[in-house]
């Protein structure tokens, strides 16, 4: 089990490697949306730190939604899923690789610059390290629950349109605790009671999401 | 409850707005989703008739 | 003819067998609706008295709980036959949660549009995002997510199955709505109206907005008996006995 | 490992996810995520500074005053332990009644008042007809009158 979750996870990561093209669109969506705000806005700083949280992680979830179409599609039309699906292994424990190595592509970059996007923003210290650890714990999330949409819309017209549809209202509760964090924390009143129910839904989707992935490709492919 | 008279039922102590509004939008939604209702089953009764004879008249320049 | 044929719940698991109950049972269901609905209008504008702190403004609660208890009850039972579906491949149970799916999403927006309405007069405003309105805000997404879906794909049976893994998703959000009044510090207020405590509404205002909620939810049986039968006739238009159903209306 | 193992074991990292993910949920609803504070948490320092937030609570009885301007108006608003005194230049919402519920936006000023930019009634949900009400407050008014003229025994 754990071989087979290396293979999808190797496989992919790979593909993503010799495609850099298309993950660096992704991040540099988000890095240019979230520089807009500023310039459309006004430089006025306490403006600027109040709407930083949501900034971010709304262009979080956009960049991470845009992405998702990499998820199940390529390896849908070149037949690869179908040879998954043969293999034997648990179709979960594939989704869970293709999941793992959607984040480390498309998530973690987004992580690892957002601090650096908090800076434009005036953040303060703490909050840039709390925006960090709410990206860390929520795009993950977003990359299962993205996940469950990708493949109920494999293959299907206008699928773009429809996988945002129906997975960004699943996305709102970690909208609303991501950005509450870093928000609490700019205001004082700690942050830690955002952080812990993010970890509460990063555990949820961890369990649910990879399940109904797997079943809505398995319908998707009969 | 009595309401004395017309005026002081439809003004409902001055929510008349609010509380009509609300009354009359929901009978105008379900009265749509009637309408509708009825719409879909003729036109499904009409095509799927439309169906069924052409389906014959092939039939009958088949055999 | 057996007239001591065993009455089978698989029997009228068949569309064949369900369409002409569904016709029988239809009209009985709509009678009762506008009977309720009746009742429930006459209770609500004539019986129940003015409330003591909102005045006459209080009067949009009649539709307004039923129209939100619908909206969450719609789709828990859009979700359970949407599971079945899922589970023992039954086509007659992903047609009932299709054909549920509309209906759910018009009590939604009739939910949504009162509580602003109601919002409005009472708290002073028409919307806050606070944890109820936004979840049922989110509930009338799925609903249309899950309209759309089905809509957007062509083999039938796998728009069922992709219907009714988002329905199953969506089911989480049922429980958030109906305790995010008691979970948050909310500005919409709690349930008058609970299984573990008693009532705090006066009797006769208590008892239009049950009636309300009775009709509407006999409307809803009507309405989804109403779509379902026209969902029987399309899909299983390649059978014979669809076909002679057609000939003895057409 | 069989299938038969492999299903076993996601199943049960899937219930010990369940289960983490409700304690953690849980825990985290013991802690303040609320729509607005309480006085008492604002007095406590939890509340946000700096920014606009929401406080919750009663008017308290006998506070509001209309200023000279005729716009703006001041109350307070209490939790019973602690209170927070709030000017307002608005109309405010038909609801807004002395000794009833009220949630209201704005900013604390370093001086302890807090300038509001919207107030909101919050109302319970207890309906009943005016007479009703009456009795119930007459009701609460001799139990408290009794409990002025009596003090609980062992005191």
């Amino acid at each position: 089990m754990i071989r087979a979750l290396a293979w999808v996870l190797r496989r992919d990561l790979l593909l993503a490697f010799r495609r850099r093209g298309d993950v660096a669109n992704a991040l540099v969506f988000f890095v240019i949306v979230v520089s807009l705000f500023p310039l459309g806005v006004g430089p006025e700083a306490n403006q600027l730190r109040n709407m930083a949280p949501g900034v971010l992680w709304v262009a979080a979830l956009l960049a991470c939604m845009l992405s998702l179409a990499r998820l199940f599609a390529p390896d849908h039309q070149d037949g690869t899923l179908e040879q998954m699906l043969l293999a034997g292994e648990p179709l979960v424990v594939l989704v869970m690789g293709k999941v793992i190595s959607h984040w480390l592509v498309s998530g973690l970059p987004l992580v690892l610059i957002a601090p650096l996007l908090g800076l434009q923003f005036d953040l303060p210290g703490n909050a840039l390290a709390v925006l960090s650890v709410s990206l860390l714990l929520g795009t993950p999330v977003l990359s299962l629950i993205g996940a469950v949409g990708a493949a109920l819309t494999l293959g299907v017209r206008g699928s773009g349109v429809l996988v945002a549809l129906l997975v960004l209202p699943l996305f709102v509760p970690v909208l609303i605790f991501g950005a509450g964090s870093v928000g609490a924390i700019v205001a004082g009143t700690g942050a830690d009671a955002h952080l812990l129910l993010l970890v509460g839904f990063l555990a949820l989707a961890l369990v649910l999401a990879p399940w109904a992935s797997a079943a809505a490709l398995r319908i998707a492919m009969e | 409850m009595n309401w004395g008279s017309w005026q002081n039922f439809v003004a409902m102590g001055g929510y008349g707005l609010y509380v009509w509004g609300s009354y009359i939008v929901t009978l105008v939604v379900l009265v749509a989703e009637i309408v509708s209702l009825t719409m879909r089953r003729r036109g499904v009764i009409e095509r799927l008739a439309k169906y069924y004879a052409a389906r014959r008249r092939n039939h009958e320049t088949e055999t | 003819m057996s007239t001591r044929k065993r009455f089978s719940w698989y029997y009228f698991s068949s569309p064949q067998s369900f369409y002409p109950l569904a016709g029988a049972l239809q009209p009985w269901c709509a009678a009762l609706a506008v009977l309720f609905c009746g009742v429930g209008l006459y209770i609500s504008f004539f019986v129940a008295p003015t409330d003591a702190t909102q005045g006459e403004a209080y009067r949009i609660i009649f539709i307004h709980v039923a129209a939100a208890w619908m909206s969450m009850f719609l789709y828990l039972v859009m979700g359970f036959w949407s599971g079945v579906g899922l589970v023992l491949n039954t086509r007659l149970s992903s047609m009932v949660a299709t054909a549920l799916a509309p209906t759910g999403a018009l009590f939604t927006f009739i939910a949504l549009w009162t509580g602003a309405l109601w919002g409005k007069p009472t708290w002073g405003t028409w919307w806050v995002w606070d944890a109820r309105l936004t979840s049922e805000l989110i509930l009338l997404f799925l609903y249309i997510g899950f309209i759309a879906l089905q809509g957007a794909i062509d083999d039938q049976r796998r728009a069922d199955k992709a219907g009714a893994v988002l329905a199953l998703v969506g089911v989480i959000n049922v429980p958030i709505i109906y305790f995010s009044v008691k979970w948050w510090s909310t500005l919409h207020q709690g349930a008058s109206v609970s299984l573990t405590s008693a009532p705090t509404m006066a009797k006769t205002m208590l008892l239009g907005m049950l009636i309300m909620a009775l009709g509407f939810w006999m409307y809803s049986i009507a309405a989804t008996l109403a779509r379902v039968r026209c969902v029987i006739l399309e899909r299983e238009r390649h059978t014979d006995w669809v076909a002679a159903e057609i000939d003895g209306l057409a | 490992m069989k299938p038969r193992h492999k299903r076993f074991v996601l199943v049960g990292v899937g219930i010990a996810g369940l289960a983490l993910s409700a304690t953690l949920v849980l825990s985290a609803f013991q802690k303040n995520l609320v729509f607005f504070y309480t006085p008492s948490q604002v007095f406590a320092k939890e509340a946000p500074v700096g920014k606009s937030f929401r406080i919750g609570g009663l008017v308290e009885n006998g506070s509001l005053k209309r200023e000279a301007d005729g716009v703006t108006v001041q109350f307070v608003v209490t939790d019973t332990a602690k209170s927070i005194p709030v000017y307002y230049r608005g109309i405010l919402p038909d609801l807004f009644k002395e000794g009833k519920g009220v949630v209201t936006e704005g900013r604390l000023a370093p001086d302890g008042t807090f300038h509001a930019d919207e107030v909101l009634a919050k109302h319970d949900e207890n309906y009943m007809p005016p007479a009703a009400q009456e009795a119930i407050n007459e009701a609460k008014a001799n139990t408290a009158a009794q409990s002025l003229v009596m003090p609980p025994k062992g005191k």
